[in-house]
C-alpha cells in the first residue's frame, strides 16, 4: 500500500525530475520515517507496518553478524551483508525489545549491500535482518546473549 | 550527609530533655558516632548512613522496635567498617605480592 | 540545548568504493528512562539521516530508540577521492545535523 | 537477576563477617619494628622492584598476553569481548569528546592565555608524565589536577573532576599523547610514603563486600563477577579517560575509582583527595613500561 511512498527517495536518486521536485520540497524527504512501524510493539506486528505482505523467506545469502553474547547490551556491534543484487533497504529488528524495530536504512543504486550499525537490547533476544529486494524479503537471524554486568570489570 | 548530621542533631536537641526513648536515641547515636569515625579512617561503608537515617524515621514514627533494629544494624555495620580499617593498617602488606 | 548536533565523518575510497563511518552526537533517550528525581526523560532519537552524493542520495536512514547512545552507522558506495558528499540529519525534536564531507 | 543478585550478596556478606570476625580473633601483637636509620634509602630501586613483581605475576597468569597488550585492559585476556571492542574502536564515541577537548583547550581564558601556557610542550605529548609527585609541594599531581590548577592560575574557575569539560580536555591531552610510553618515578622519601599510601588502599579490603582493588583486579583477574570479566590492574591507567558504554559518556580515572568504591559498597572518596591522587601514582607505576592509549571506550 504505502510501498510507492517508502520507496520515493530512492528513486528520487534515479529521476531527475523528482530530484527538482525535491529540491522545492525538501520537507519531504522527512515525512517518510515508518511511525507505525517503529511503535509496533512486536516483531510480526513491526514486519508487517514495514513491509505490507511481501513474501518473506530465510536466505544464506543475508550475512548477519552480531555478538553470539554481547559485552553490553547498550552497544551491540551489528553488520549485515549481502550479495542478493538490486538490495532496496535493509531493517534490523530486536524481537525483545518493547519496540523491535530498531533501524530501516536505504540504499541508493550504487550503495553496497553492507552495513555497520550500533544497536540496544534490553535483554537476550533474536535480532532479525531483513533485506529488500526486487519485492521480496530476504531474512536472516541469530540469537544475542545479553547478560546483566554488575561492576563493568 | 549534611542532612542527616543536621536531623541527629535536632534528633539529639528533642530527646535530650526527657528520658523517653533513651536507649533507642542513644543507640543511634552509638551508631552515627562510630560511622563518623569509620568515615574519618575512609572506611565507611556507603549502606550506613541510609540505615541510620531509617532509624530516625523510625524513632520519629514511633516505631522503637524498628528504630533499634536499625540503629543496631548501623552500629555493627559501622564497628565492622573501622575493624576493617584496622585491620587493614596492620596487614595490608601479608596481601601485596612477594 | 543546542537546537543541532554533531555528526563525524570518515570516508576512504578504495578501488573506487567509498567506505563511510558516521558518527552522531546524540543522547537517543529512550522515553522510558526516569532522572534522578525520578521524572520521565522525553523520548529524544535521531530520526532519518540522508547522505548525498553528487545530487544522488546513497543512502538514507530511519532510526528509532532501539539504536545506541552516539549513533554510530557505516556503508559503502560508489565515489572517488576528492569528491565530497553530504549528510543531513533530524531528530524527533526537530533538531538538526549536517556535515560536508571530502572523500580522502 | 534479583535472586542471583540477593544469593551474591549473602555470598559476599557471608565472606565479609567472616572475614571481620576473623580481624579481631587473630590481632597481631607486634613489636614495630624500628628501622635502622640508613644514609640513603634507593626509594626507585624498592619501587621498580615492585613493578617487576608486578609484572611477572600478570605474565604469569595471562601467559598468552605480551606485556605491552595489557594497556587494553580486559580486552588484552578476552577473545570475545575484544572483537567486539576492536569494531567500537574503529569509530568510538569518545572521538567526538577529544573534538570537545581540542574546541575548549584552543578556547582563551579571560586572560588570553590557554592551557597550553601551563604545560610542557604546550601540552602535546604530556600524559605519560602524569602523575608525577611534585618535590616542591609534596604531592602527586594528576593530570586533572594540573588542568584545574592552570585554571585557577589563570583566573578560571576549577571544573568538575568527574565527567564533562575536563574529562574532555584530558581526552584532547592522552590523545596528543598516543604510544608514549608512561614512565612515573619516585624521586625522594616523600614520594615514596605517598607510593606507598596509594599501594596500601590498592590492596586494602573495604565496603561492605569486604573486597580491596587487589582482590577483584590481581587475585581474580580474568575470572567472571556476573557477567563482567575482571580487568587486569595493570594497564588500569593507561587509557583513561575512558567513555564507558554504562555511562554513555567519558569519564575521568576519579570517576571510575568512585565508581569501584561503590561497588563493593564503600564509601568513595571525594575526586583527587590525596588517598585517589596517590593510588593513582601507585597504579600508574605499576603500568610503567605500557604505552598511553586513553581515551579508551569501554564496557
Amino acid at each position: 500500500m504505502t510501498l510507492s511512498r517508502r520507496n520515493f527517495f530512492i528513486k528520487l536518486g534515479k529521476s531527475a525530475g523528482y530530484i527538482a521536485l525535491v529540491a522545492s520540497l525538501p520537507k519531504i524527504a522527512w515525512a517518510k520515517w515508518n511511525e507505525a512501524a517503529f511503535h509496533a510493539n512486536n516483531l510480526d506486528a513491526a514486519i508487517k507496518a514495514k513491509y505490507g505482505d511481501l513474501s518473506l523467506a530465510d536466505n544464506a545469502a543475508v550475512k548477519l553478524s552480531a555478538p553470539a553474547i554481547a559485552e553490553n547490551g547498550a552497544v551491540v556491534p551489528i553488520k549485515v551483508k549481502s550479495d542478493i543484487p538490486n538490495v532496496k533497504n535493509i531493517s534490523l529488528f530486536v524481537r525483545d525489545n518493547p519496540a523491535p524495530l530498531v533501524t530501516t536504512l536505504h540504499l541508493g543504486p550504487t550503495t553496497d549491500t553492507d552495513i555497520q550499525i550500533r544497536i540496544r537490547m534490553g535483554k537476550t533476544s533474536d535480532v532479525i535482518a531483513i533485506v529488500e529486494a526486487d519485492g521480496k524479503l530476504h531474512r536472516a537471524s541469530q540469537q544475542v546473549k545479553v547478560t546483566i554486568g554488575g561492576c563493568g570489570g | 550527609m549534611r542532612t542527616l548530621t543536621y536531623s541527629v542533631m535536632i534528633l539529639v536537641l528533642v530527646f535530650s530533655f526527657s528520658s523517653h526513648l533513651k536507649a533507642e536515641k542513644s543507640l543511634i547515636n552509638s551508631a552515627e558516632t562510630a560511622r563518623l569515625e569509620a568515615k574519618k579512617l575512609g572506611f565507611e561503608w556507603s549502606t550506613t548512613s541510609a540505615l541510620i537515617k531509617q532509624a530516625i524515621e523510625a524513632l520519629e514514627a514511633g516505631d522503637k522496635d524498628k528504630a533499634s533494629l536499625l540503629a543496631q544494624k548501623a552500629l555493627k555495620e559501622a564497628q565492622n567498617a573501622i575493624k576493617q580499617a584496622k585491620y587493614a593498617e596492620e596487614n595490608w602488606q601479608d596481601a601485596a605480592l612477594k | 540545548m543546542s537546537d543541532t548536533f554533531k555528526i563525524k565523518v570518515r570516508a576512504k575510497s578504495k578501488k573506487g568504493v567509498v567506505k563511510a563511518k558516521l558518527l552522531v552526537k546524540h543522547p537517543m533517550e529512550s522515553g522510558m528512562r526516569k532522572d534522578t528525581e525520578g521524572n520521565l526523560i522525553p523520548i529524544h532519537h535521531l530520526k532519518e539521516l540522508t547522505v548525498k552524493y553528487k545530487d544522488e542520495t546513497v543512502f538514507y536512514g530511519e532510526f528509532g530508540t532501539g539504536v545506541s547512545k552516539d549513533p554510530f552507522v557505516a556503508f559503502s558506495f560508489k565515489g572517488e577521492p576528492g569528491d565530497s558528499f553530504v549528510v543531513d540529519a533530524i531528530d524527533n525534536q526537530g533538531k538538526t545535523g549536517k556535515a560536508e564531507v571530502v572523500i580522502k | 537477576m534479583k535472586t542471583l543478585n540477593t544469593l551474591l550478596i549473602i555470598t559476599l556478606t557471608l565472606l565479609m563477617i567472616t572475614a571481620c570476625s576473623d580481624n579481631g580473633s587473630n590481632q597481631k601483637i607486634e613489636e614495630p619494628q624500628v628501622a635502622t636509620p640508613e644514609q640513603t634509602v634507593d626509594y626507585q630501586l624498592e619501587v621498580d622492584l615492585d613493578v617487576k613483581k608486578f609484572r611477572s605475576y600478570y605474565s604469569d597468569k595471562f601467559k598468552n598476553v605480551a606485556i605491552e597488550d595489557f594497556k587494553d585492559g580486559v580486552y588484552a585476556i578476552d577473545e570475545a569481548s575484544r572483537e567486539q571492542w576492536l569494531e567500537i574502536e574503529e569509530f568510538p564515541p569518545y572521538e567526538l569528546s577529544i573534538d570537545e577537548g581540542l574546541e575548549f583547550f584552543e578556547t582563551p581564558f579571560a586572560n588570553g592565555k590557554t592551557y597550553s601556557s601551563c604545560f610542557e610542550n604546550g601540552g602535546q605529548a604530556v600524559r605519560q608524565n602524569y602523575p608525577y609527585f611534585d618535590t616542591e609541594t609534596n604531592q602527586v599531581i594528576t593530570l586533572e589536577l594540573a588542568i584545574n590548577q592552570c585554571r585557577e592560575k589563570n583566573g578560571e574557575q576549577p571544573l568538575s573532576y568527574g565527567i564533562g569539560e575536563l574529562a574532555a580536555v584530558s581526552a584532547y591531552m592522552a590523545n596528543s599523547s598516543r604510544d608514549k610510553i608512561f614512565d612515573v618515578k619516585v624521586p625522594n622519601e616523600e614520594a615514596y610514603a605517598a607510593y606507598i599510601d596509594g599501594k596500601q588502599f590498592f590492596y586494602s579490603k573495604r565496603g561492605q563486600l569486604n573486597f580491596s582493588c587487589a582482590d577483584c583486579h590481581l587475585k581474580i583477574s580474568g575470572s567472571h563477577l556476573r557477567a563482567d570479566i575482571l580487568s587486569p590492574a595493570i594497564g588500569h591507567p593507561t587509557g583513561m579517560p575512558v567513555y564507558r558504554s554504562n555511562w554513555g559518556e567519558l569519564g575521568t580515572i576519579g570517576h571510575r575509582y568512585r565508581e569501584c568504591n561503590k561497588n563493593v559498597r564503600a564509601n568513595p572518596l571525594p575526586y583527587q583527595s590525596e588517598t585517589y591522587r596517590n593510588l593513582e601514582y601507585f597504579q600508574t607505576i605499576m603500568s610503567n613500561g605500557l604505552a598511553v592509549n586513553g581515551p579508551s571506550s569501554r564496557k
